[in-house]
């Protein structure tokens, strides 16, 4: 394959990798096709992602594109995260061979899953409404 | 990162420089077109013809039942597709881990109205010659059977299969891509019709093959146009590609035998090292009946592809099945034939070892995949599930 | 004999010494199978990459509509075979004088229901446009018609056959093994949908060549297996061939047109010295639509295979009609089918001149030929008869 | 082709070739394949070949087994002719491809004709009976 070397950077040193305890959000994305599962745990203070960790299982391009996540998502208004998609991750990691469009699309999927999450356990739909307009 | 380690002479190998030297001259000198009448093309031909005969010796076989083709895929193809549109019509028996260019000739051969019985394994990537006998039937116009997987490099026993297909009268056919040049094959006693057999795969270049052809198998040739090969292939020879492959048989006649010994210990010493420092691995693949350097392990809880890019970065070449299927992100189609639990077979790496590799290259491999495996299984989440 | 004089170029070239050294690097270094994930495979498959974009820059088409194959005669074979069997069924148009490689794909096709159309040539061997539009039926799904033919040399109208199919939505395959990087191959303007060039006639290695496919051509793959060049060719690629062949046309785009020039001045001398030193010759083909180095002459009461082989003697080397049917010695189909009398056609010896010809080379075979063709012509019955 | 050197000697300096004017015997034969065509004269003295020529129309492998047809029959009884073999044409140039095995075939028919030939013009069977003995 043909990774960059942010991809490769990522997957050497992934950021942010492990489990959080009590996070405010958790959120899963598989991909059938090859098994592939990313996890992602969010802490947010003021509606905004002050920590975020992954654990993944998946190919070198999932794990990077997971660690890559994990930065574009710090400090974000969770919200924003509802509407991740699968381009930002594969710029994050600056380029995903077609063969492997999918690792994006686990990471992106878990993002937003971890960020409804996050949105439901605090139930508070006002507060996601408002952040929509920031 | 300086060190490089090959460990994928399953997929390809380096042409020996002696091999490289023998094409030197067919290039710019004996360029001729082999069937040109003039001095230029005799050259060219007798060059091609000496391979030939190459093959002929070490197969103990005769010149004439030689086919030259564009590589294994094509000699499979060639086989199959030749045998079976010589009948018209009937019925095959092959095994479900053949290499897909038997599979897909065959596949492509039930839509043209043959019926085809894809014969299981057992765990060890065995099959079994009681079930090959079973499954012939009256109008069973091949049998073919690879002789090595190229993923788990299990041998199959054609030497009981064949003689029980001959027996029938029925052509047998073995992709011994992987075994020819590697361990001995003995045409006589296994019975073999046609064989096909290649040359990256043993130091020579890519982009040539050859198919023995058992002098009377009725078959048909599969690429149409010039009298070539005495009408079974046509198209201009690739001549260079030819005469390199001869050479490099010649030399695997000298060296196979020492060097399948001497690949069969730095296996084992590859494999003691695995096992010894990883938790949750397998090997996969018959216990002895196998390619001498071949090595395949599944990772439990690990995609193979993170340790092939983990070891890549590290300068070592393994690969994650089988190379010809990669870029398709599916469990190998071998083991799970095999009956490899998929959590398990998700993280096979198979590793393959060739005249390069030293006992440093194996401790080097063996210094940074355990921790690069601890790693991956850190970042997962069934570690901590 | 010392003095070698090469005059068979379109049987096949001699490899151009930047093209051996561009691929020499892909034997031992960067030898590794272009499929592998890791270094080594990406290496490769780099190679090969830089050598596709040759072939798309050269052709103006893009990377992805470009397939590698094994030679001139796989890409006929993949190109006729591989839109019909997509159809299943159906018509195909093409000429009486094209290569083997497409007329005995289309005699296969005629035993697997297909339908054939072969059309005449006239006495200059033109295939006439308004026979191919009369040709065209409803069920029409393929039009196969070469751009020149390898023995006279004869450019067809493909600019005029081009169109008309297409405005009629029928692919159009045009077999350009003779023509490509020797003349201009306009894909567009001549509204080519597939398009089969080689790398051994334009001093690149044989064993590989290539097959332009208009992206949304409906088609099947031919040799069946792997994934490789987008599932249209299965079987390991021939790296260092391809890149071979990539160095081989970027070279002949900087070469092409100047050597066209030079050639076709070359041909001129010789044919004016050879009807000037011999009775009862004839020039086959048209006279200005042409190959710029290409002349079949006829001499008549001479039997061709004894001028060639006298001519060898002496160490130069022509052909006896073509070299890909040589071995057969009955009168050349495509002259046959040109209308020449069996009487002159037995005679046909064609001289095609090529990058390393020069002026005395011409001089050198124009003082042997006469005297040669002056004595076969005692030894014959027919000169006094 | 790979043509022996005393195949490609016969070709480069074909023996006896040329019109006989006057023979005792004219012979041809032809193959229909490549419209290679043999026709050899004979001069008889005592039932023996006293002189021989050839004309040839064919390709290399043809006008070589000519000439070397010549040479074989010079001095031999006629009658001996009349069963002589393409084996022996065909090692009189020592050897020749598959391809071009009707070289020999054409050269060996065109003999025997000629011989025929002769032996029929003479009409004197008893003549060719005692040769029989030789
Ligand atoms: C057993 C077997 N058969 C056939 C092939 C096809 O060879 P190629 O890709 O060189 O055409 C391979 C290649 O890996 C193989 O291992
Ligand atoms: C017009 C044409 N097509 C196809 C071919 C076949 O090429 P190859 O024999 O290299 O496969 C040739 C070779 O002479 C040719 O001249």
């Amino acid at each position: 394959m043909n990774y960059s070397q942010i991809l490769i950077d990522h997957f050497r040193r992934p950021r942010n990798a492990g489990m959080m305890r009590h996070p405010d959000g958790v959120g899963e994305e598989s991909f059938d096709g090859c098994g592939d599962l990313a996890r992602f745990y969010l802490r947010v203070v003021d509606g905004r992602v002050a920590e975020v960790r992954f654990q993944t299982y998946g190919c070198g391009p999932t794990i990077a594109a997971s660690s890559a996540g994990t930065e574009l998502a710090s400090g974000r208004p969770v919200t924003e995260l509802l509407t991740l998609g699968e381009a930002e991750i594969t710029e994050a990691v600056d380029g995903l061979p077609a063969e492997r469009a999918h690792a994006a699309q686990v990471v992106a999927g878990a993002l937003r899953a971890a960020a409804r999450d996050s949105l439901t356990r605090r139930g508070s739909p006002s507060q996601a409404k408002e952040s929509e307009h920031v | 990162m300086s060190r490089r380690v090959y460990l994928d002479h399953n997929a390809s190998t380096p042409v020996h420089p002696d091999v490289v030297a023998a094409m030197l001259p067919y290039f710019q000198e004996r360029f001729g077109n082999p069937s040109s009448v003039h001095t230029f093309g005799r050259e060219a031909r007798d060059g091609m013809e000496v391979a030939r005969g190459r093959m002929s010796d070490f197969l103990r076989v005769s010149k004439e039942e030689i086919v030259f083709t564009s590589g294994g895929t094509e000699s499979d193809n060639l086989a199959v597709k030749g045998v079976a549109l010589a009948r018209g019509g009937g019925h095959i028996v092959t095994s479900q881990i053949e290499h897909h260019a038997v599979l897909r000739a065959c596949q492509f051969l039930e839509g043209q109205g043959f019926e085809v019985t894809y014969l299981p394994v057992d765990g060890d990537g065995l099959v079994s010659p009681d079930d090959v006998r079973r499954a012939i039937r009256p109008d069973t116009i091949l049998v073919t059977i690879m002789h090595a997987n190229s993923e788990v490099g299990t041998i199959q026993p054609v030497e009981a299969i064949g003689p029980m297909v001959r027996e029938r009268g029925i052509p047998f056919h073995v992709d011994a891509v992987q075994t020819f040049g590697k361990v001995p094959v003995d045409l006589a006693r296994f019975g073999i019709d046609l064989l096909s057999f290649s040359s990256h795969k043993i130091y020579g270049p890519k982009g040539v093959a050859g198919l023995y052809i058992r002098k009377g198998t009725k078959m048909v040739a599969v690429q149409h146009g010039g009298e070539h090969e005495r009408r079974r292939r046509a198209g201009t020879e690739n001549v260079a590609g030819i005469v390199g492959f001869g050479r490099a048989v010649e030399i695997r006649g000298r060296e196979m035998e020492a060097e399948a010994a001497r690949l069969t210990g730095l296996r084992h010493r590859f494999w003691a090292g695995v096992s010894a420092s990883v938790p949750e691995v397998r090997l996969n693949g018959h216990p002895t009946r196998r390619l001498p350097g071949t090595l395949n392990m599944c990772f439990r809880h690990v995609e193979s592809e993170s340790v092939v890019l983990g070891l890549d970065l590290k300068g070592v070449a393994v690969s994650a099945g089988s190379a010809c299927t990669s870029g398709s992100v599916e469990p190998s189609y071998v083991l799970v034939a095999m009956g490899v639990p998929v959590d398990w077979a998700m993280g096979s790496v198979r590793a393959s070892l060739g005249r390069g590799t030293t006992e440093a290259d194996i401790d080097y491999v063996l210094e940074v995949l355990s921790p690069l495996v601890r790693r991956i299984r850190e970042l997962s989440p069934a570690s901590v599930a």
